[in-house]
């Protein structure tokens, strides 16, 4: 417990999470601090490249096994079957309607790669190796839980459109993209394409990191501000009850597949972290009657700082004591 | 100079939508758009501005000028692409140069 | 379709002036307004480009469509914002769908 | 409040050519103007987006304001630069507040 | 005299001022040369958390002591004391009428975070320490002299607008809150935080200077440009005889405080420097009939390439002179 | 031959073109992955300042010559030339009409500075010394070219328009302005210059290229798409048969100057290459007949790929090959 609590303390006072303090600090106080929209663009398209080519170069070291094809397996049974659970547990502690509830439920099953990079960084700090293949599995978890959320819909005899080209949409978007295209990238050009280029990824991500959370502590913040008291208790509640029960399944899923400690935090990480951008997109076209601020809200203003701040070190220390490491 | 009639259709929308919007408008017969970036608003749907999106989301004006025979096609096309969503739809009446375009 | 009709209004206003000006506009009853990036322009005041701006300077266009009736509280409350500054005022004739919403 | 009737000319072009039309515009005796980002669009010469540019290139809207009596000396001058190019050129009637600036 | 001339001629040689050179020079050249405005917001948030966090690390290794709290002080009388000084040279200096006058002073009370940070890099350059604290001293230092400007028109019966929400904007504009937030995160965070990103905040940390001032050269060379002959010599020349009696007046307290060499030439930097974003976004809200061109050439155009390029040395080795380090 | 074709792999196999197969891949499949304009703006402001840079230290280093006059001059006389032997070759391989053909014949005999870069990098990582004043050759052969196509119409009788202003625009032009200046403060700070900020310009640099490729790759991606089937085959050709025409004139240009193995192949690649910014942008003013559509698929859609891939390797073994170093 104690630990923990170090761990956690630790945690919070690293630089990367008070950038994010201040970045919701300014946006509750009204400052008119922003990062323009096409820095935050930018950042986030060096973050994914960093991380997508970094876990490549893991992978092109330590080669293919069945762990990898069975964590993928995972990845896309957690990323369908997540939404299904937390659709269930909306419908008991919140008074969501049915598209809201699918809607939000989508966002559970699918994942937030900066949560993982900040989870990623963690681990590094402590000097707990991964498999460097866990980025492709993020990247495999992104999309299938919108299916799941239109189909929860499509059987309550709800309105999701699966419009034509919205699959392909989904599946191509920007992130998912450039993520599998950096993994393979560092695949292909392994510890060799990495040093030519590790000054520009690996020395100054940190700083980005810090940086881009700023970015986001800005607009959690100013989504928290602007919707102060519209959500229910039980709402919010949802969104921290779900990536907990979300980091137990995969803490099993993880153990099941014989993930290393590394490997099974980060898979808790990606079952207990809620996607903010490409789901949203997808519900804005695929099912337009959910309110955006409901599940932005929930994604962005609640889980992602829970995870940030607390969830993180609590997965840690959870798997290091189930698995006895 | 020789002006003709025209109407100057102007759509805001979510992002997203946008390409679901311009397909519908060339299908009705639309011969040309532009698109403008917009930076915020506020609606029946709350105020947001640019900064605090991510990913894709934001709105932006789609900016029409049609033939006055087409409005009726253009607006229905339109209105099936917008109807679920935020956005709105204003019309005016506008003069153009070169009619052979639109 | 069904259209209705409506006023359009479009103010280019400097920046730091953005909030006042819509918080103006709502507390004058207005149910929406858009606001778009300007990238230069010139006037009394000289000419500028967004290029050479520094910190929150530069300048907005806020657009506003509301019901007729309402364009005059809309003038008066924009004016008192727009008076001592630099930028313009304009209004047009439009028409809107779905008038339940203006 | 009081209101004059104006002209809102509303000129689409290429980005490399937008000081030359503001030149010619000026020229012309326009007071003021106001350039708008474009982020893409459609027309005869196909489809493009802000995105796929690199360099110069891309699109502007250039807005102008004017007091109707000066509506054909503006139109030939920004006739002869959009003449030869890509773009779009559209007249709405409009209302200004104090006509003095136009 | 030898010396100075040599410090001078070093500091005009440097990347940095060279850079901004060749910003006033393709802008006077009409060149296309533009930084997209996007890029240059983001260079200047990078630079202010550099700037924010190094000087909180040097905090936390030097602990806080009574010459913080003067500093802090001092800045803050020297922000409300030296527009009414600018104010008085300029009615005496220049025609300029009231409301533009106390517009103009209102600048010159406030500082400039890029000329800081130069100083700062040139300091550096010759290995002389300085107070890290004096990056806070610079942020205390931003807004006060908007007030005074304001009370100077108020006084004279003009009809300055202390509008509501004004002040919680000046106080909580984005480049204060990023300062001191960095800061703070510095200061909490220590060596170990700097030793995280360090790569990223302190390496490239030059290079992106030039680039900003690149930026700053091209925006200051197009407003010299279209300003070209409209001020009168008068109110040119207050815009390098007021950097001058400011850097004395900021030696002296520097000295009254007893901050170290390096601390005193930031001092008298800050003293010296004129605001040019934080204060013309304030006097385009409330003092709406001041002419932006005015205070906007006098201060980007004028004060700022002097103090860049003569203003610096000067003021270095005036302060080595008279405190005989 | 076998050695090419391993040249060839390697390069291929490399992070910075498999980053522009990404981008071209992504654009192809329809991907929504974008990098934000002002992003790519601000990459090549950076890779300009960069090149340029470097280029002015190693002047520095190496002092001015004969061959360094003998190289501009022959830099433009290639840019003068090259447009010539182009529109010949359009008019007997593709169906163009003059109008056309001069547009697209100007763009050849122009240069893509991201090709020379690529060529730089690759030289580089194969331990190829360069001289380092071809950036000032490439800087001069921009715009030639486009006064040579004018005049190609104009003796055609056809409308090419000299606007009054036109000539200022292209040889001020931002690229032209920041690789000379760049180059002019490398030159003048020398190595020290370079030690200060050669962590911003030099660790990171092929990072970034790599990132502005991928862009490039999206944007030549979504040309080639949005172009499919309408060029014939013989313009298609053109687009390949032209640069390696080029290229031999450039390595003949460059031994008889007697630049060195990496000089020659930087001087065979600058020829080889097609611009696509400022040569397109003077096009719409000059020559608004001409179909943009046209000159952008063949300089950036077809050429650029060619040499980035195929090309480059190609010119360095033949270069190896006839200098038999
Ligand atoms: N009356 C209005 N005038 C101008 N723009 C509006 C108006 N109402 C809504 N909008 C725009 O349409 C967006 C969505 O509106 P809504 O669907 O009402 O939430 C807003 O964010 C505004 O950008
Ligand atoms: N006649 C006009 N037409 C369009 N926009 C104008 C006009 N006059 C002024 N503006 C815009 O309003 C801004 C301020 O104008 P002014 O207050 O006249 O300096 C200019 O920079 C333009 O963006
Ligand atoms: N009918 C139209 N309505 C609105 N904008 C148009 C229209 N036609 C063309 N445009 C705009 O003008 C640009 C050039 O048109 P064009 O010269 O027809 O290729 C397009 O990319 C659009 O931005
Ligand atoms: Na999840
Ligand atoms: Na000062
Ligand atoms: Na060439």
């Amino acid at each position: 417990m104690n630990e923990i609590l170090s761990l956690a303390g630790a945690n919070l006072l690293s630089p990367i999470i008070l950038s994010f303090a201040l970045g919701v600090a300014a946006a509750l106080a009204r400052s008119d601090l922003a990062v323009p929209e096409a820095v935050a663009k930018g950042m986030s398209i060096y973050l994914l490249f960093a991380i997508g080519f970094k876990g490549g170069v893991a992978v092109s070291a330590h080669g293919i096994d069945t762990t990898l094809i069975l964590s993928l397996i995972a990845g896309l049974v957690l990323s369908f079957g997540l939404p299904l659970i937390a659709f269930g547990l909306l419908r008991l502690m919140s008074g969501l309607n049915k598209t809201d509830a699918a809607a939000v439920a989508a966002h559970y099953g699918s994942i937030s790669i900066v949560t993982f990079v900040a989870g990623t960084s963690i681990l590094e700090s402590r000097m707990i190796d991964s498999e460097g293949y866990l980025v492709a599995v993020a990247a495999v978890m992104e999309a299938p839980a919108i299916l799941s959320a239109l189909w929860l819909i499509a059987r309550s005899g709800g309105g999701a459109r699966m419009e034509p080209g919205l699959m392909r949409e989904i599946l191509l978007n920007g992130s998912i993209v450039l993520l599998v295209g950096a993994f393979a990238i560092g695949a292909i050009t392994g510890e060799k394409g990495l040093a030519e280029i590790s000054s520009f990824i690996v020395s100054p991500f940190k700083g980005v990191l810090c940086l881009f959370l700023l970015d986001m502590g800005l607009i959690a913040g100013r989504g928290l501000r602007s919707m102060r008291g519209e959500l229910g208790l039980g709402t919010i509640a949802f969104a921290v009850v779900m990536p907990l029960l979300g980091s137990i399944i995969g803490m099993g899923a993880g153990m099941l597949i014989g993930l290393s400690l590394g490997g099974i935090v980060l898979m808790m990480i990606l079952s207990a972290s809620a996607s903010y951008i490409a789901v949203p997109a997808a519900m804005r076209v695929a099912l337009p009657e959910a309110n955006p601020s409901i599940y932005l809200t929930l994604s962005l203003g609640v889980t992602f700082p829970f995870n940030l701040t607390l969830g993180i070190p609590l997965y840690l220390a959870t798997a290091q004591f189930v698995t006895g490491v | 100079m020789e002006t003709h009639d025209a109407k100057r259709v102007e759509i805001v929308i979510e992002a997203p939508l946008e390409s679901r919007l311009t397909d519908a408008l060339t299908k009705s017969g639309v011969t040309g758009f532009t698109v403008l970036p917009v930076l915020g608003g506020s609606g029946r749907s709350g105020q947001w501005t640019r900064e605090g999106q991510i990913g894709r989301a934001g709105m932006v004006m789609v900016i029409c000028l049609i033939k006055p025979d087409r409005l009726d096609t253009l607006l229905e096309a339109a209105f099936t692409v917008v109807k679920k969503h935020i956005g709105v739809v204003s019309i005016t009446d506008a003069k153009v140069l070169r009619a052979e375009r639109f």
